[in-house]
């Protein structure tokens, strides 16, 4: 038994890993065969100039560009709610915490960032029903809410990337500045933090993305199917991602399953750019940088 | 064979006629209803609407960039709710609204434009008629197998939509005669992601507004009259209803000028040009 | 407490979890003087040394008996109160580690870097601050025009002579050496080595050393600490 | 000075405290909402009755049914599949094809799950249809396939780590005395390894239970409480989005926290396990 597994062990692998690339392969040819030629200057801004609709002065309404701009305005204000919040918390959880309330909190945010996303989305959801309760109709399902969500989302990856990155510094540089007079703090912002730049920005890009690639927390918490570009995070608004769930169901005919196509190719395009900014970070973004 | 090969003819033709009418403007004074309004006009609610609702929305925002509107599916039944909660301004239904939620919420319906319920399959399917008794079996589970039908040796795909849709509601009253919906059907949500369905299913039997009807899915005959948007208006073919847009109050402002733009000519050619019976 | 006894304890022991690291340590450690604290490794050494500088509050799970003083600026500090603010101590006493530990920042930073802690923001003063410490330790001939470079880049020998220089910008009145030369050739810690007797001059030194002939040449008093204890030799 | 500090300090401790109780609150927030729900039927009967609005039943155990078949299928069929692929980049793969493997892996953790989806109602859907499950091609045997694909970079990237985190030496010691790669694995870094293999297991499974987006394009959302593996289903995921977009009031919605608690409670079991598991092997392995 033993030996005929070790002899069909390395074929099998062999297969899988085949397998594995046989599937992203197919993936990427299938989804540019259908949306390249979408891709051409009325993809973004259908019929609209593209200078008057860079500039917010006309409406774009056959066009990506408002889901574009939809999922930048979201991700960006997800992420600069997620990131203050998440890094000091995981500077707490690496620095303050101990014993029994840093494992009780570990394992809370275990559990937050095993939840899954629609649950997150169903919460942001129930709260705009209370808000809109509460405030007699003026928010509900808005830009803002879903931000809100969605840096919920992803606070527990900020937490355990900040707390994994502080507790990876060397102790012997973790020690320096404090004999060297330094206060606590002190060797947090000056040490311990600039030290470990590069992983910090690589968890805060994987966050980025994170936001950017996720359905189920905005479709319950505000994008639809039209709005145009929001002009307050109050509204509602387009998302990429929802556009190619959206389209996927209910194209109307080739033209815009084309640029359901395209949409999903734009998306992936996004994704995959964040993706390998976080993997440079992490390998060359080295933090003597910030001390020149 | 002749039939359908005319059929398809005259649907493309229709479609045709629908893409170049939609590409016509609006009559500028139609437009004129919404000099000097602002504000946000959030839409909801039933998915046969959307098409008439983002060309609307598309006109009314060229014009005036002051007005922005916003649409979202869902659903009847979330339209009548959102729009009673005050959640959104303007609830869609493809249904009326029951005595009881016009009571509590205090909705004002406009209904403007008719439109039917039809079965359709896949293009590819050759069978193009059903009598209700069969429609109601199928539904109910009786009968699985298009060969029971007259069709290939392969099992009925059955899609139907989710309880908050009012295609569906009006679909189970008028042409099952309420007759169960077997659980084990794939649900969809929209009527746009139901004609997709079908469309890419050979094997599908699903019910869609009759607006959305194109050459993408066959339309199937019940009990000898051909879903189409004559047959609803003479009234021959049974599975019809309104198209309902809902305020919650007497409508004001921007959202009483969007309402009056549907029953303009401007708005009642969109109805026509998606598919839709006009009200005027 | 004589006014020459620059640190004493009285009864000291270490506590690390429930292992005692150091037990009973009565010392006393003259100004001006290089003590040497000799022993096998893990025996406590450089846990005696974290009681000095209070980085032993820094390290989870450590606790504290007995007594420990030290004399800084005349006046006497107590080294066990968990509760007393370390900075301005470390400040004072100034701590070389086994492996030179340059900070990732350019040479000249990594001096001024002690003074930027403290508060100091007068350039100048920083500057000839920077540049006396590096004359003490013999460095700035060296690296007077490298001072934009990353001070990763100088040899081990200069790096540990930076870190000591590092030490020194504050004038502390203690410094302690965790076996300053045992990642340096002979000739780096040759160097080193007539660094300290210079340095002795102006400052209390403790070196924690195993290389008995370097504690020969420069101690004037040897204490070896064996399980746990100290003994003078 | 030390004003600043102190304040900053007591940020930090308020952000890490917060943010945990925000967490306790969303478990509160959905239990509130969904109390009703509790008050009407019992549990039990919420848990075990079928999903039929039109005969008063709100039922949510067709969900959960349909949640654990799809989850533990893909798991199923992504497990052995992750497995060779890790043993590929840690054993087997040419040196020059491994890193590669490794990277291409990564890179498909960035691939939004939507265009999974995308691309398997598109390309999958049909072929199932035609030649594997009949049917529509949507049903729990499609969206378990593309879960797999989906949970498999997760499960390989942690089955990678565990694998090389055997020490050197040991592995040394196989090949000294002649032992092939496969006997190495199979007899010295899988028994040292299987803690960290279990864990990645769960943590495939977590995800697959939590994904929304591929059940709810492919899986074809009935109802019905599925008894083959080529038959539509509903997830507790799809059913919130489902319904989301359905209702406001009712009781239909008030099922909806119901999936959204049961979730939340299969995720922090889930958690404890892994905790569990990471307790099976202290160093780490």
């Amino acid at each position: 038994m033993g030996r005929l597994l070790a002899r069909l062990l390395p074929g099998f692998s062999w297969c899988c890993a085949l397998a594995l690339t046989a599937a992203v392969a197919t993936l990427v040819w299938f989804l540019l065969r259908g949306g390249l030629p979408a891709f051409n200057a009325d993809l973004l801004f259908g019929g609209t100039r593209a200078i008057d609709a860079l500039l917010l002065r006309r409406q774009v309404f056959d066009g990506l560009f408002p889901a574009l701009f939809g999922t930048v305005a979201m991700v960006l204000l997800a992420v600069s709610l997620a990131v203050p919040v998440g890094v000091a918390a995981g500077i707490y959880m690496a620095e303050y915490a101990g014993g029994w309330s840093k494992h009780l909190l570990s394992l809370v945010f275990d559990v937050l960032a095993g939840i899954p996303s629609i649950v997150i989305g169903l919460s942001g959801f129930a709260l705009a029903i209370v808000l809109h309760r509460s405030f007699d109709g003026r928010l509900g399902p808005c830009l803002l809410l879903s931000a809100l969500a969605l840096a919920f989302l992803v606070l527990p990856y900020l937490v355990r990337s900040t707390q994994t990155a502080l507790e990876g510094v060397d102790p012997l540089l973790r020690h320096t500045a404090l004999t060297l007079g330094a206060s606590k703090l002190q060797n947090i912002f000056l040490v311990l933090l600039p030290n470990r730049l590069a992983d910090l920005t690589g968890g805060i890009i994987l966050a980025v993305g994170r936001c950017a690639e996720d359905t189920a927390v905005i479709m319950l918490t505000g994008v639809v199917a039209s709005a145009g570009v929001p002009d307050s995070m109050l509204r509602q608004y387009e998302a990429l991602p929802f556009y190619v769930y959206y389209m996927s169901s209910q194209y109307t005919g080739p033209e815009e399953l084309q640029k359901g196509y395209a949409a999903a190719i734009l998306l992936m395009i996004i994704c995959s750019l964040l993706f390998v900014l976080a993997f440079m970070a992490q390998r060359r973004l080295k933090s003597w940088l910030l001390y020149r | 064979m002749f039939a359908t090969l005319k059929k398809n003819i005259f649907l493309s033709l229709a479609c045709l006629l629908c893409f170049s009418l939609a590409a016509l403007p609006a009559y500028a004074n139609d437009l004129d209803l919404f000099k000097g309004q602002q504000g946000v006009i959030k839409i909801s609610g039933g998915t046969a609407h959307i098409p008439v609702m983002k060309e609307a929305a598309k006109q009314v925002m060229s014009a005036y960039p002051d007005i922005r509107i916003t649409i979202a599916g869902g659903g009847s039944g979330v339209g009548i709710k959102q729009v009673g909660e005050k959640m959104v301004q303007i609830g869609n239904a493809g249904r009326k609204a029951t005595d009881q939620e016009i009571e509590q919420y205090g909705l004002v319906l406009f209904k403007w434009a008719i439109d039917g319920v039809g079965a359709v399959v896949n293009p590819e399917n050759p069978v193009h008629a059903l009598t209700s008794t069969q429609l109601q079996d199928i539904y109910a589970g009786k009968i699985t197998n298009w060969k029971e039908l007259g069709g290939i040796d392969r099992a009925i795909n059955l899609y139907t939509r989710d309880e908050a849709s009012g295609t569906r509601e009006v679909f189970w009253k008028k042409a099952l005669n309420k007759g169960d919906i077997i659980a084990s059907a794939n649900v969809v949500v929209s009527n746009g992601a139901m004609k997709t369905a079908v469309a890419n299913d050979p094997y599908a039997l699903g019910y869609v507004s009759v607006g959305h009807i194109d050459a993408s899915v066959q339309p199937v005959s019940l009990d000898g009259v051909v879903p189409s948007n004559e047959t609803v208006k003479d009234g021959s073919y049974p599975v019809a209803r309104g198209l309902y847009s809902i305020t919650s109050g007497e409508p004001q402002g921007a959202v009483k000028a969007f309402i009056d733009f549907l029953f303009s000519p401007s708005g009642q050619q969109i109805a026509a040009a998606k598919g839709f019976i006009p009200v005027r | 407490m004589q006014p020459t006894t620059k640190i004493h304890t009285n009864g000291l022991s270490f506590y690390y979890g429930k292992m005692q690291v150091l037990q009973d340590v009565s010392v006393e450690l003259q100004d001006r003087r290089i003590t040497a604290i000799t022993g096998p490794s893990g025996s406590g050494k450089s846990s005696f040394l974290s009681v000095l500088n209070r980085m032993w509050t820094e390290i989870p799970g450590v606790h504290l008996q007995g007594e420990a003083h030290i004399r800084l600026g005349g006046q006497l500090h107590d080294l066990c109160d968990k509760r007393q603010p370390a900075q301005h101590l470390r400040r004072k006493v100034g701590m070389v580690f086994q492996t030179p530990n340059p900070l990732p920042m350019s040479i000249y930073r990594n001096v001024a870097f002690p003074l930027k802690l403290s508060g100091c923001s007068d350039r100048q003063q920083i500057a000839a601050q920077v540049e006396s410490a590096l004359r003490r330790t013999l460095l700035w001939d060296e690296v007077k025009d490298l001072l934009k470079k990353d001070a990763r880049q100088l040899s081990g020998g200069q790096q540990q002579r930076l870190c000591i220089a590092r030490s020194l910008v504050l004038e502390p009145e203690v410094l302690l050496l965790d076996e300053p030369t045992s990642a340096l050739d002979v000739a780096a810690s040759a160097g080193i080595e007539d660094l300290l007797l210079a340095l002795k001059q102006d400052c209390t030194l403790v070196l924690v050393s195993h290389y008995l002939d370097q504690v020969k040449r420069l101690a004037d008093k040897v204490y070896r600490v064996d399980n746990g204890r100290m003994v003078q030799l | 000075m030390p004003i600043l500090s102190r304040t900053l300090e007591r940020l930090f401790f308020l952000a890490a405290i917060g943010s945990a109780l925000l967490t306790a609150a969303i478990f509160l927030l959905l239990c509130q909402l969904g109390k009703p729900l509790f008050q009407h039927g019992g549990l039990g009967t919420l848990l075990c009755s079928p999903w039929n609005p039109g005969h008063g039943q709100y039922g949510i155990y067709p969900m959960i049914v349909g949640s654990l078949s799809i989850a533990f299928l893909s798991v199923l069929i992504s497990f052995p599949f992750s497995l060779g692929c890790a043993f590929f980049i840690t054993h087997f793969g040419p040196l020059a094809l491994r890193r590669k493997l490794l990277n291409l892996v990564r890179f498909m953790t960035s691939i939004p799950t939507v265009v999974y989806g995308f691309v398997a109602l598109f390309l999958l859907v049909p072929f199932m249809r035609e030649y594997l499950t009949g049917g529509s091609g949507l049903n729990i045997l499609t969206a378990s396939l593309m879960l797999a694909v989906l949970i498999a970079p997760t499960m390989i990237i942690f089955f990678v780590d565990s694998l090389q985190r055997v020490p050197l030496s040991y592995r040394q010691a196989v090949d000294a005395l002649g032992g092939s790669p496969a006997q190495q694995l199979l007899y010295v870094v899988l028994p040292m390894a299987w803690p960290g293999i279990l864990n990645g297991l769960l943590l495939g499974l977590g995800r697959a239970m939590g994904d929304t987006l591929i059940s709810l394009m492919l899986a074809g959302n009935a109802v019905a409480v599925p008894t083959a593996m080529t038959q539509a289903a509903r997830t507790l995921t799809a059913h919130i989005a489902l319904v989301m977009a359905a209702d406001f009031a009712s009781m239909e919605f008030q099922s909806i926290f119901a999936c959204g608690i049961f979730l939340y409670l299969f995720t922090a079991l889930l958690i404890v396990a892994l905790r569990l598991v990471g307790r099976l092997s202290p160093r780490g392995l």
